[in-house]
């Protein structure tokens, strides 16, 4: 077992004929993912990577099973990829695309909400479940098969931890990254649940960051509903503050968004907080 | 992406938001001339960072002292920016300030409108202390403003004139929409002893991820690069992200988490970062190479540290883009270098003048010893 | 509230929506002169109703035979109503016919986008049997239609040119988004050997509802008047419904479902309704004195039966408007009057010439044995 | 018990100063019903019918308890009153106002579905539960208290069946009035989900008529989790077809809207059919 991917997966690529679309697919067949197709609007017809190419998702859908997609589309596009994902029955999309307008996610999270899809990112480097299968853009070498199951907001931090982890001997079911945007369409608590849930899970490293409230949301979700040791590391306690946001970013967050903040209401919660990845792999060791 | 006052003041006034009477000024004599031109006025530093109030930058004045409270604001350099331009608006009766905001809330996933009696005043200190007195509605994207909200706001606000109010927030949540903005401020918004509901002060900040369908925009972030530091210019222009510090250890990561978990060891060590740049992912030697100028650049920065883990990003394009520009800098460097073509990248950066680390806790160490 | 097709086609031109060169006429005289100026024509009977082009509302025409072949559409009743004007329209040289529309889903509460290969032929048919052979796909009301439900249909339905067929559904969404549709529907939409795209049929029904706010469509709505059979105009002038049947007994009734209740009871006591008015809740003396009047002026109607459960609408009241109306008619009458104050509108009834009856099912037989 | 409106409902008026809205004010407080407040917008202050008005819900909510509301406002302002009392937090929203385009409600449902609120309507009657309370325009003497659950898109048709019932001896827990518009917020299905779970319900009458699919998901729905006897009348089989839909009304439904195809699949469920109020009180008593 595991999350959200697996040997199982049948992924469709949506954005296959760009640049970063082409090179990804290469390293996700590389590293055993089924791609069964690829979509570009107007590109139909074309093979890439060996994976045949289709104008819409429908049409793949009309032809064969898929149950997954990753989207590699450019920002103008990528939100309608997303809807167009879910209209047509995919269970599972992961967005990679990073900067996509955040009032674009305003329209799609209610549309995701309404149907039986789940959205992963976007701005994230997806899912991978190794020997599984990989749905993302993480390094395929830094992962070793194992229990820990990982979630995070963040990118190469989380190829660090992951890496770390590896070289400690210590395996991974899964390893989710939600992105960094103000707007996602999987939570903290989302994945911890299904982490919860799988029976291949044993602990969970969840890796946060400053700003926004997720991380607080998620430790009064472990405190309620999650009985599997929970390590977490949160970045940013020695950031500039309101480099950014103004007045009303402070307001209605209550001021609450600081990493020091975040990582009291962790400790508040039962969770063990690591100061390093190399702390993560003590407090991971002693569980 | 952060407007000017007098910028968003322009597109209130398009919008159908009154503004006080005010004239944009780039001397202290066309601000002299303006304060005589209004009689009483106020003179505003116009400044992309927040706090210029706190920091002297908004002043009466007179037309007796306008010359001299003018150059005192010029004179200013307000969080690294030096003022190079005023605004002169004209002095206003104020009977009543109040607040109001709309911003993106990421726990609804909507607008938030926001409003408080307690304008003018530091409104972060009323939300950590008294936010009942803050009056918050979600708008529904789909939906938008709906007349009973502003009925049940302005009752709140104690604002008799429930039309011209319920007109000044929709023109307010036009503009967010229209815009693609991510936060629409009034910070007072007054009721002047005439009895006119008036924006004394405007803020907008765009979401930068919509420029490339705000034209408008596009020239208004071309425009204002001038009044942002030469570093974040530089680092926008390769989509690259730059944010100045306190410190003399310049940072250059790939990936903000990193970054972040790299400016929180460098202070675990006892040390303090100058500044940190982010290359994002998939950046390559050239974006590197510019990254590590810009850094060094910066008059603060004493040392280098390159923290970089290669996924899509390769090691060896990584230590290229290094290695030669390093070449035509003296700085002592401290670098991690982790990932896919990691040997090929430590080959490159063999002969360099470099300290090589292993993780970013180690490359954080080194670096705090190498500056003490 | 139903447009005619030119109307339609007009506002299909405003919205960019290719239509054929056409030209509207009230006389013989003007459509023979319009065939002639297109050359080769067709000549369409406009009428309010569906079924014109079995009913033979529908013709060609050629320059020859013009006079005869519009003489003989003037001179058609189609459905109860008379063909007053005529739309003729150059011939195409079609090779494809597809059908198009947009109309509201009740089950998902969503515009759906319809379209299909088998266009111009029995649509309705093809729907039962071969369900297949029509693409369904629903408008989210918040996004709108989006780029690759277009590539997919376009592609569905064979048709190359992608822009342009975007480009139409968009407009035809426009119009259904505009103007407050419930259905827009092209059938046939035709690819012309000369390779466009062209709307060969439209039509455009309204939501009554939303009239209010529709100001143009509330001027076609009183122009149409005149193209509708009289009792339906004088009724919906009152806010009540009346529907034309077959039949000879004109049932009042108040409410829609008492209305089909009656209509079935009738049915099954062996009769046949000649039309029914649907007076709708709470209405008064006058709407129900009215509503008597116009359905006996229906020349079928042999006999009415009043059927009103007062629960809001007085029986008094309702029982004085019949009254009233009824001294000036000379047509059997069976009412069934319950409810509120129903004593009281008994005694006003007792000297008129009516036979009281006490259930819909009793009012119902009775009627149909009176007119046996 | 009932459901929806009981002894304990708190009820809010919305329009409670127009002409209708003041009269059934006064109609409902002489059942009994407990109507706390009445809203309509700058007449706040106002005393209707010993109600204080005010000029929002949440300005009522702000002082007082209240979970319910009924809508007497005019059509073009009566979406946004369905909007305002949702926001406000009340729980049942009863929508009298006939003549609401369509295209408002298009709006309303999704907004209602993604809260937790129940829309009863538009273009109903409203609610009565017999000894309990009265929450709509339904007279108040055709009602008798007793175990059978009444569901009715129609109007006066409803008051003719419940009155035929009660004339027989038969009384109701509850009678629901869903409304006869295309777009409404509680379906037949709700409502026997409700009927079924409520003890003092002990069989159910359900009127309905041509046009829609909403009696044919109905008898899907009663045959998979309807315990209690169900007796149906569904009116419209002479009716003339086609006179308002085009094709496009019958192509999206299949042609499945005639009332004979209705008592077909109600039947093929195992529901009692009646043609006429008086075969419904037969069919009740031999149940």
């Amino acid at each position: 077992m595991s999350i959200l991917v697996n040997e199982k997966t049948r992924l469709i690529v949506q954005g296959i004929t760009g640049h970063v679309g082409t090179l990804e697919t290469r390293l996700m067949l590389n590293s055993g993912t089924e791609i069964v197709a690829g979509v570009t609007p107007k590109k139909g017809g074309k093979i890439i990577e060996g994976v045949p190419v289709y104008d819409t998702v429908q049409e793949v859908l009309d032809e064969m099973k898929a149950d997954t997609s990753i989207i590699f589309v450019p920002p103008a596009h990528a939100a309608e990829a997303i809807f167009e994902a879910a209209e047509a029955g995919i269970k599972l999309v992961v967005c990679i695309t990073e900067g996509i307008p955040v009032k674009d996610m305003v329209k799609v999270l209610p549309y995701i909400k309404d149907r039986d899809v789940r959205l992963i990112g976007p701005n994230c480097p997806g899912i991978t479940t190794p020997g599984g299968a990989r749905v993302g853009i993480m390094p395929d070498f830094i992962f070793s098969k194992g229990n820990v199951g990982v979630v995070s907001r963040s990118g190469t931090l989380t190829y660090e931890v992951v890496d770390t982890l590896s070289k400690a001997g210590i395996g991974q079911s899964t390893c989710v990254g939600i992105g960094g945007d103000p707007l996602i369409g999987t939570s903290f608590i989302d994945a911890l649940g299904m982490f919860e849930d799988d029976p291949d899970t044993s602990s969970i490293v969840m890796i946060g960051e400053i700003g926004g409230t997720a991380e607080q949301e998620a430790a009064e979700y472990i405190k309620e509903y999650v009985s599997k040791p929970v390590v977490s590391y949160i970045v940013g306690i020695s950031a500039p503050q309101g480099k950014t946001m103004g007045h009303a970013g402070a307001i209605i967050s209550g001021g609450v968004g600081s990493a020091r903040e975040k990582i009291r209401v962790l400790e508040g919660a039962g969770v063990s907080v690591a100061t390093s990845p190399e702390d993560i792999v003590e407090k991971e060791k002693i569980l | 992406m952060r407007l000017h006052e007098y910028q968003s003041k322009q597109i209130y006034r398009e919008y159908g938001i009154p503004t006080p009477d005010g004239i944009i000024c780039t001397t202290i004599n066309e601000a002299e001339q303006a304060v005589r031109q209004l009689h009483s006025a106020v003179i505003k530093a116009q400044v992309l960072v927040g706090g210029r109030g706190k920091a002297g930058g908004v002043l009466k004045a007179t037309q007796d002292n306008a010359s001299s409270i003018a150059a005192q604001i010029f004179g200013l350099t307000i969080k690294g920016l030096p003022v190079r331009k005023v605004l002169v608006e004209k002095s206003m009766a104020i009977a009543n300030e109040y607040y109001v905001a709309i911003v993106l809330d990421r726990s609804t996933g909507s607008p938030l409108l926001m409003v408080s009696a307690s304008g003018g005043v530091d409104i972060e200190e009323v939300a950590r202390t008294t936010p009942h007195l803050i009056c918050k509605r979600s708008i529904d994207p789909y939906m938008g403003l709906m007349s009973h909200q502003l009925l049940y706001m302005a009752k709140k606000l104690g604002i008799d004139d429930i039309t011209a109010f319920s007109k000044l927030i929709r023109n307010l949540y036009n503009i967010y929409e229209t815009f693609d903005c991510t936060l629409v401020e009034i910070n007072p918004l007054v009721l002047t002893q005439s009895g006119h509901i008036i924006a004394l002060d405007a803020k907008i900040n765009i979401d930068d991820n919509a420029l490339f369908r705000q034209k408008a925009m596009q020239e208004l972030y071309i425009r204002n690069q001038d009044d942002l530091e030469p570093q974040e210019v530089q680092a926008k222009k390769l989509d690259m992200s730059y944010v100045d510090m306190e410190g003399n250890i310049g940072c250059i990561v790939n990936g903000a988490g990193l970054a972040l978990a790299t400016l929180d060891m460098i202070s675990l060590a006892g040390g303090s970062p100058a500044n940190f740049m982010d290359v994002r992912g998939g950046a390559d030697a050239f974006h590197v190479g510019s990254a590590v100028s810009i850094t060094a650049s910066n008059p603060g920065t004493e040392l280098l540290l390159i923290n970089m883990f290669g996924g899509l990003t390769l090691c060896d394009e990584i230590a290229q883009g290094i290695h030669d520009t390093l070449k035509k800098l003296n700085i002592p460097v401290v670098i991690r270098l982790t990932g896919t073509n990691q040997e090929k990248g430590w080959d490159i950066l063999h002969g360099a003048n470099v300290t090589v680390a292993h993780s970013t806790s180690e490359a954080a160490r080194i670096a705090v010893e190498m500056v003490q």
